[in-house]
């Protein structure tokens, strides 16, 4: 009885945690009910088109929110099992940029145009950690070269506008992993970039996320990435979870209408369907249409859709494999047991 | 007789800080019915080719020629008929429209313009294009702002065929657009190509949307064409190694997690390095790519590149 | 300089079309006046010649600093002006330093509170301050703090005879100067409590202000390092913009204190009809814009390093 | 004291910078080279913007001025004050037959005193309500023709300078640098000495020295709306030069410069009455400023001769401020579309 008792090696609290988040603005609600969570080390991504609310989610962990925004009653955002709402201003301004990093969509604008990239970065650590002036420029020319800015000692007196986007970016990302953070929240940070940048920025991102061992929440609407570079997808469509899994299996055999839409949708680099062949397969109508609407946000657009549907919200089913996935049509019995199976 | 038929075009813009040379000696063909794709990064030339074969923007030098006729220097009079017979849809359909006009006018306009038609002629064929674009003719009286992008984009293309063009530029025609919403936008310009008979010119930095939806390929690199090859060759068998490294670019579900192809960034087309364009970041380049330009040569079975080592 | 030039060649011919010139002026002042007496006095300052032919003496004049010679005053134009120079700047120095201050201060308050009741009063306040006639209020000012306060001249530039001197005549030049500079930059005032709200409210809404907060900067880090640095650059830019129009308001409010500087000089020149003084204040004003624009693009430069900087690697 | 540029409320855009023209800017955000190049069509990987769908269509135009109104009482003032003034004006004749110039009765009477004369006269004799009920017609004749003037002039100049760019941009802005440099109210006080002053000559001298602030505003936006797509596209359905300035950019273009508009009302009126009240307006109309000028020599004893026309004056140009401010509120689409 006394014996060493060897403990299986369950991870006691994910790093991240958001249960039913609701996000509103007045009457609309435009983030409804959405849970997820991100394990130590991991990159969870978050993929949706335009309007399906992932950007909101990301910004509401970080506490950025437009102050028109409001999160409601009962959402739930714990980080490293420590409710974010609750922190004081001072306990969630350390969080901000100390263990948790941004990353946005637009290097462009993200920068302030007046400073040098060298301060902007080196405000970022003073912030957070009892560094001279002098040591957190050195600190700051250190992690430009972490990030593979060529030349930083010189770069370092750089003001944004004589950068490149793909540089901005990298100097973006030293920013927000400064303070070593233990997650990065990415929003749709290569959009904005050439495909070749593209490729090298997600590759440092990665590589960050091993060598500093932090999680990675990657927001993106690019289907390529996420089956690239994600560990595990959540799938949103207005404002809800739709679907999550880990990659494979998920892009294999997709079981939400939605996520089958969009795999069918895209021309896929690696087939050789042409034009000449065919038409590509639609999702008809568009996302705008769900303001007002009961029932499944996807309804109006689902070939699949039946009458409740149109009436009620469907439950999230959880299946053995760690997928889950909102809709009570495609999963049938076959499903779950496949999904036992597996 | 091709349709289009671009000789040695270069369009160069002076800037307070020095000449940019965003369109460096390009020559290109097309056939009538045909869809070229041109594909390539921020300020390979890909939009100004587009907008200088309009003469949208003014060519420093080359020839442009459409049907057989020259339309390199046709005095401005005279440039409304040849924009009669060639369109273009642009990218952003909440910029290309105007806000401040319903879309009937949208529509009209054009038609008012070239004497085509009286009332109820414009009036009909509007009503007919809105159709076939797949918009209800409720639409007609409502203004851009009333719409979805991807609606809007329906109603550029619409404004686009009104006129029955011969040929259409798309200019990244589905990059703004919602990924549901890219495969409805494209489905609806090869339905009108099959109806209409156009050919279009297909500007993208999309590769996986390029493949599906050309017949020939231009890649383009710092304002020249670096490969051009029928889009299944490409595929096949890219030549230069740039089209490698932008294939290998786009994120893969096959491939997890590989390092990025290429290193370095993207050079300003105010400062183009020597020799070979894409010599400072290409893995294959030798001395000779450091001082001498590749011209781009033909390899057979219509697939051209423009490297020492293809 | 051709903007100097232009403003030279456009200022002069309009004054070709002035009815009636200097020796009109002093000929009627004199009320004895014979034509060849006045043909002799116009013959005398060049009046009877070509147009172009004055032009050109005037111009050639002009290189070497020479405005012409005024026969009111009877003295050189470049000297009046020189005279008056000081007093005018030291007015329209102190209402522009004012009127930053102040107006910036209360463009800061306001978008701090946008949108709340003081937002809102100040915000009333600075379109009065925007409307009332510069010259109106400086009238209302003297009525309540001159004549029935009498806490301050109701004009002047200093007590007449006073033997004061260091820091004492420094003061009771202060106390001449509190009225006009008042009344000189209420506009102004309101023009950058407006324009300092709008462009703060807007940095505010920057994507580099939501990086900063990302850092987790304290809002009063944001505001200062981040915000507030944007947010003056407009200012700065119409502040250049204004030196002329402070010029222009100080002719009026000069006349009312009895400021003796350049505005109050020109409105004696119009009511005299000394065209030459006239246009050498037009051109001489006009100058100090030219130099004041060019100041600014230099604080421009300054504060904004992608003005003039290099560009993109 | 006089407004110099009239457009003070828009935020101005930094000042021509070196933003890198390899970059996906927004092209309205790319600050003016001092030389007009073609931009280059640079492809934007532009995509999807996380947006917030709207519900339903926005409301349009007329709705949205009305909740605006409602919403701002100080504009309903404004309209409200304005109305009454240019009534005031109107009917003055009809209000208060006979020469407002004319000596009516004792000088010097203190508003309130005589029911007859309910604001009092002048050192003159001469009924003061009577000259500010004139003097408002005055007021607003010149801010209104002045306005209209220098708009036509400016928006001319402004408009073809920055569609056409090129060198008929660089000699229309070096005209328009030119007049903006030279100090306005000194220049306006020369033309107003060489011509003989009247409504008439008032109302060209202050639009010749207002025109150049709205040909800068008409050239910048004509200058920014030109290289929107929508522009793009009519150019390349072969429409005309005319047609795409009248029918596709004015239209864009005219929400600031309608807002510029009701500010420039304001100002003209305000240079009018300092004119008038140095003694240069027109001597054979009363006029608010010239009012001023008569009462000041009595400001010690009966300072509310200056005080009331002066109050008219600032009542007027505040009406005219708040119409301007609202109207930029409704008509600007950036003070309430980015407020999330």
């Amino acid at each position: 009885m006394n014996g060493p008792i060897v403990q299986p090696r369950v991870p006691a609290v994910p790093l991240l945690a958001v249960e039913d988040l609701r996000i509103g603005f007045g009457a609309h609600q435009p983030v409804s009910g959405v849970g997820f969570d991100v394990r130590e080390g991991e990159t969870l991504a978050i993929v949706g088109e335009s309007g399906s609310g992932k950007s909101l989610t990301a910004l509401s962990i970080m506490g950025l929110l437009p102050s028109s925004a409001r999160i409601a009653p009962g959402s739930s955002i714990r980080f490293e099992g420590r409710e974010i709402s609750a922190l004081s201003v001072k306990d969630a301004r350390a969080l901000r940029g100390g263990s948790i990093g941004m990353i946005f969509q637009e290097p462009m604008t993200c920068l302030n145009p007046v400073m040098t990239i060298g301060d902007q970065v080196a405000e970022a650590l003073r912030q957070h950690q009892p560094l001279t002036r002098k040591a957190a420029k050195a600190r700051a020319v250190e992690l430009l070269d972490l990030v593979r800015i060529p030349d930083p000692h010189r770069r370092v007196a750089d003001y944004p506008h004589q950068l490149s986007g793909g540089m901005r970016q990298r100097v973006m990302i030293a920013i927000a992993v400064a303070c070593g953070p233990r997650l990065l929240i990415a929003d749709e940070p290569t959009t904005a970039l050439d495909v070749t940048i593209q490729a090298q920025v997600l590759d440092l991102i990665d590589r960050l996320r091993r060598e500093l061992s932090m999680a990675v929440l990657l927001i993106t609407h690019d289907l390529g990435v996420v089956a690239q570079w994600a560990d595990r997808v959540v799938v949103m469509y207005a404002g809800r979870k739709v679907e999550q899994g880990e990659p494979d299996p998920l892009f294999a055999r997709p079981l939400h209408p939605y996520t089958q839409g969009l795999l069918t949708a895209s021309p896929r680099l690696d087939d050789n369907f042409h034009y000449s062949d065919g038409p590509l397969n639609e999702i008809p109508g568009s996302i705008s249409s769900v303001a007002g609407q009961v029932g499944c946000a996807f309804a109006p657009r689902c070939a699949h859709a039946c009458t409740a549907c149109r009436e009620t919200i469907p439950v999230l089913h959880h299946l053995t494999d760690g997928r889950q996935v909102a809709c009570p049509v495609l999963i049938t019995e076959e499903h779950r047991v496949a999904a036992f199976h597996r | 007789m091709s349709l289009l038929s671009i000789a040695d075009l270069s369009t160069h813009f002076r800037l307070p800080n020095g000449a940019l040379r965003a369109l460096d000696g390009v020559s290109l063909d097309l056939q009538a019915e045909e869809t070229l794709g041109i594909v390539g990064e921020s300020g390979c030339g890909k939009s100004t080719l587009g907008k200088t074969i309009l003469r949208l923007v003014q060519p420093t030098s080359g020839s442009i020629r459409f049907a057989g006729e020259d339309v390199t220097t046709v005095p401005t009079r005279k440039l409304a008929q040849f924009r009669r017979r060639a369109q273009m849809v642009f990218q952003d359909p909440f910029a290309s429209l105007n806000p401040r006009h319903t879309i009937r006018k949208i529509l009209t306009d054009p038609l008012v313009v070239h004497g085509i038609g009286d009332k109820p002629e414009r009036a009909r064929r509007v009503e007919d294009i809105v159709q076939r674009v797949g918009l209800d003719a409720g639409a007609l009286d409502r203004y851009p702002h009333e719409f979805s992008g991807g609606q809007r984009q329906r109603v550029g293309i619409a404004r686009a065929l009104i006129l029955e063009p011969d040929l259409v530029i798309c200019d990244e025609p589905v990059s703004a657009l919602d990924l549901s919403i890219q495969a409805q936008t494209l489905n609806l310009l090869s339905r009108m190509k099959a109806d209409l008979n156009l050919s279009y010119i297909f500007i993208s930095h999309d590769l996986s949307v390029v493949r599906y939806f050309t017949d020939r390929v231009l890649v383009m690199y710092l304002g020249r064409v670096v490969e051009s090859a029928p889009t299944r060759a490409l595929w096949s068998a890219p030549r230069h190694p740039y089209t490698r490294a932008l294939m290998d670019a786009v994120p893969d579900p096959a491939r997890r997690r590989h390092a990025a192809p290429i290193k370095g960034d993207l050079p300003s087309p105010q400062d183009v390095p020597t020799g070979c364009r894409f010599h400072p970041r290409c893995p294959l380049a030798t001395e000779i790519c450091t001082r001498v330009e590749p011209t781009l040569d033909r390899l057979g079975d219509g697939h051209s590149a423009a490297c020492h080592h293809a | 300089m051709p903007t100097a030039l232009g403003i030279v060649i456009i200022s002069f011919l309009l004054l070709q079309f002035a009815p009636g010139d200097a020796v009109d002026v002093l000929a009627g002042e004199a009320g004895s006046a014979t034509a060849e007496g006045m043909a002799e006095m116009r013959a005398r300052y060049g009046l009877d010649q070509p147009v172009l032919t004055q032009l050109w003496a005037y111009l050639s004049n002009l290189v070497h600093g020479n405005l012409g010679w005024s026969p009111r005053y009877n003295m050189p134009v470049t000297q009046l002006i020189w005279d008056r120079v000081p007093e005018s700047l030291v007015l329209t120095g102190a209402a522009l330093v004012l009127a930053l201050i102040v107006g910036i201060g209360l463009g800061a308050v306001m978008a701090a509170r946008e949108g709340r009741l003081t937002d809102r009063l100040l915000s009333v306040l600075s379109l009065v301050f925007y409307s009332v006639p510069a010259f109106w209020i400086g009238l209302m000012l003297i009525v309540l703090f001159s004549i029935k306060l009498g806490w301050l001249p109701s004009g002047g530039a200093g007590t007449i005879g006073s033997s004061a001197t260091g820091v004492a005549a420094l003061l009771d030049k202060l106390r001449y100067m509190v009225l006009p500079t008042i009344s000189l930059s209420l506009f102004y005032i309101a023009i950058y409590a407006r324009l300092a709200r709008v462009s703060m409210i807007e940095a505010k809404g920057q994507d580099f202000v939501r990086t900063a907060r990302a850092k987790g900067l304290s809002e009063r880090r944001i505001l200062f390092r981040h915000v507030l640095r944007n947010a003056l650059l407009p200012v700065t830019t119409v502040a250049g913009m204004h030196v002329g129009g402070m010029l222009g308001g100080s002719v009026v409010i000069e006349t009312i204190y009895g400021w003796p500087g350049l505005g109050r000089l020109a409105y004696e020149a119009v009511m005299g009809r000394d065209f030459t003084v006239l246009l050498g204040i037009l051109l001489f004003s006009s100058l100090l814009v030219i130099v004041a624009n060019a100041l600014v693009d230099v604080l421009h430069s300054i504060l904004d390093p992608r003005v003039g900087g290099s560009d993109a690697a | 004291m006089q407004p110099e540029s009239v457009t003070q409320f828009q935020p101005v855009p930094a000042k021509p910078s070196g933003e890198p023209p390899l970059v996906a800017v927004p092209v309205e955000a790319t600050p003016a080279p001092s030389i007009i190049v073609p931009l280059p069509g640079l492809s934007v990987p532009a995509i999807p913007v996380p947006a917030i769908p709207l519900s339903g269509p926005r409301p349009r135009g007329a709705k949205r001025a009305l909740a605006t109104v409602r919403r701002n009482p100080l504009a309903l003032a404004g309209g409200t004050i304005l109305i009454l003034m240019a009534l005031i004006g109107l009917f003055a004749p009809l209000l208060f037959p006979g020469d407002p110039l004319a000596i009516v009765a004792e000088p010097f009477i203190w508003p309130g005193s005589d029911a007859a004369h309910p604001l009092g006269t002048d050192s003159l004799g001469r009924d003061l309500l009577s000259g500010i009920a004139h003097g408002a017609g005055v007021s607003l004749r010149v801010g209104l023709s002045a306005t209209a003037l220098g708009l036509v002039i400016g928006v001319g100049i402004g408009a073809v300078a920055g569609y056409f760019g090129g060198w008929t941009d660089a000699v229309l802005s070096r005209l328009i640098e030119i007049f903006q440099t030279l100090p306005n109210f000194v220049m306006l006080v020369v033309l107003v000495a060489i011509a003989q002053p009247s409504v008439t000559t008032l109302s060209i001298a202050i639009a010749v020295v207002t025109w150049p602030t709205v040909a800068r505003l008409a050239r910048a936006e004509f200058r920014s709306i030109r290289e929107k797509d929508f522009v793009m596209a009519a150019r390349s359905l072969g429409f005309g030069h005319g047609r795409i300035i009248l029918s596709e950019i004015l239209p864009s273009a005219l929400p600031p410069l309608i807002v510029t508009a009701s500010v420039m009302v304001a100002s003209a009126i305000l240079m009018e009455s300092a004119l008038s009240f140095m003694g240069l307006g027109d001597p054979n109309v009363v006029s608010w400023g010239s009012m001023i000028g008569s009462g000041r020599e009595y400001l010690r004893t009966a300072w509310y001769m200056c005080a009331l026309p002066g109050f008219a004056i600032m009542l007027t140009v505040l009406a005219l401020n708040l119409i301007g401010d609202a109207l930029n509120e409704i008509l600007n689409p950036r003070s309430h579309e980015d407020r999330r």
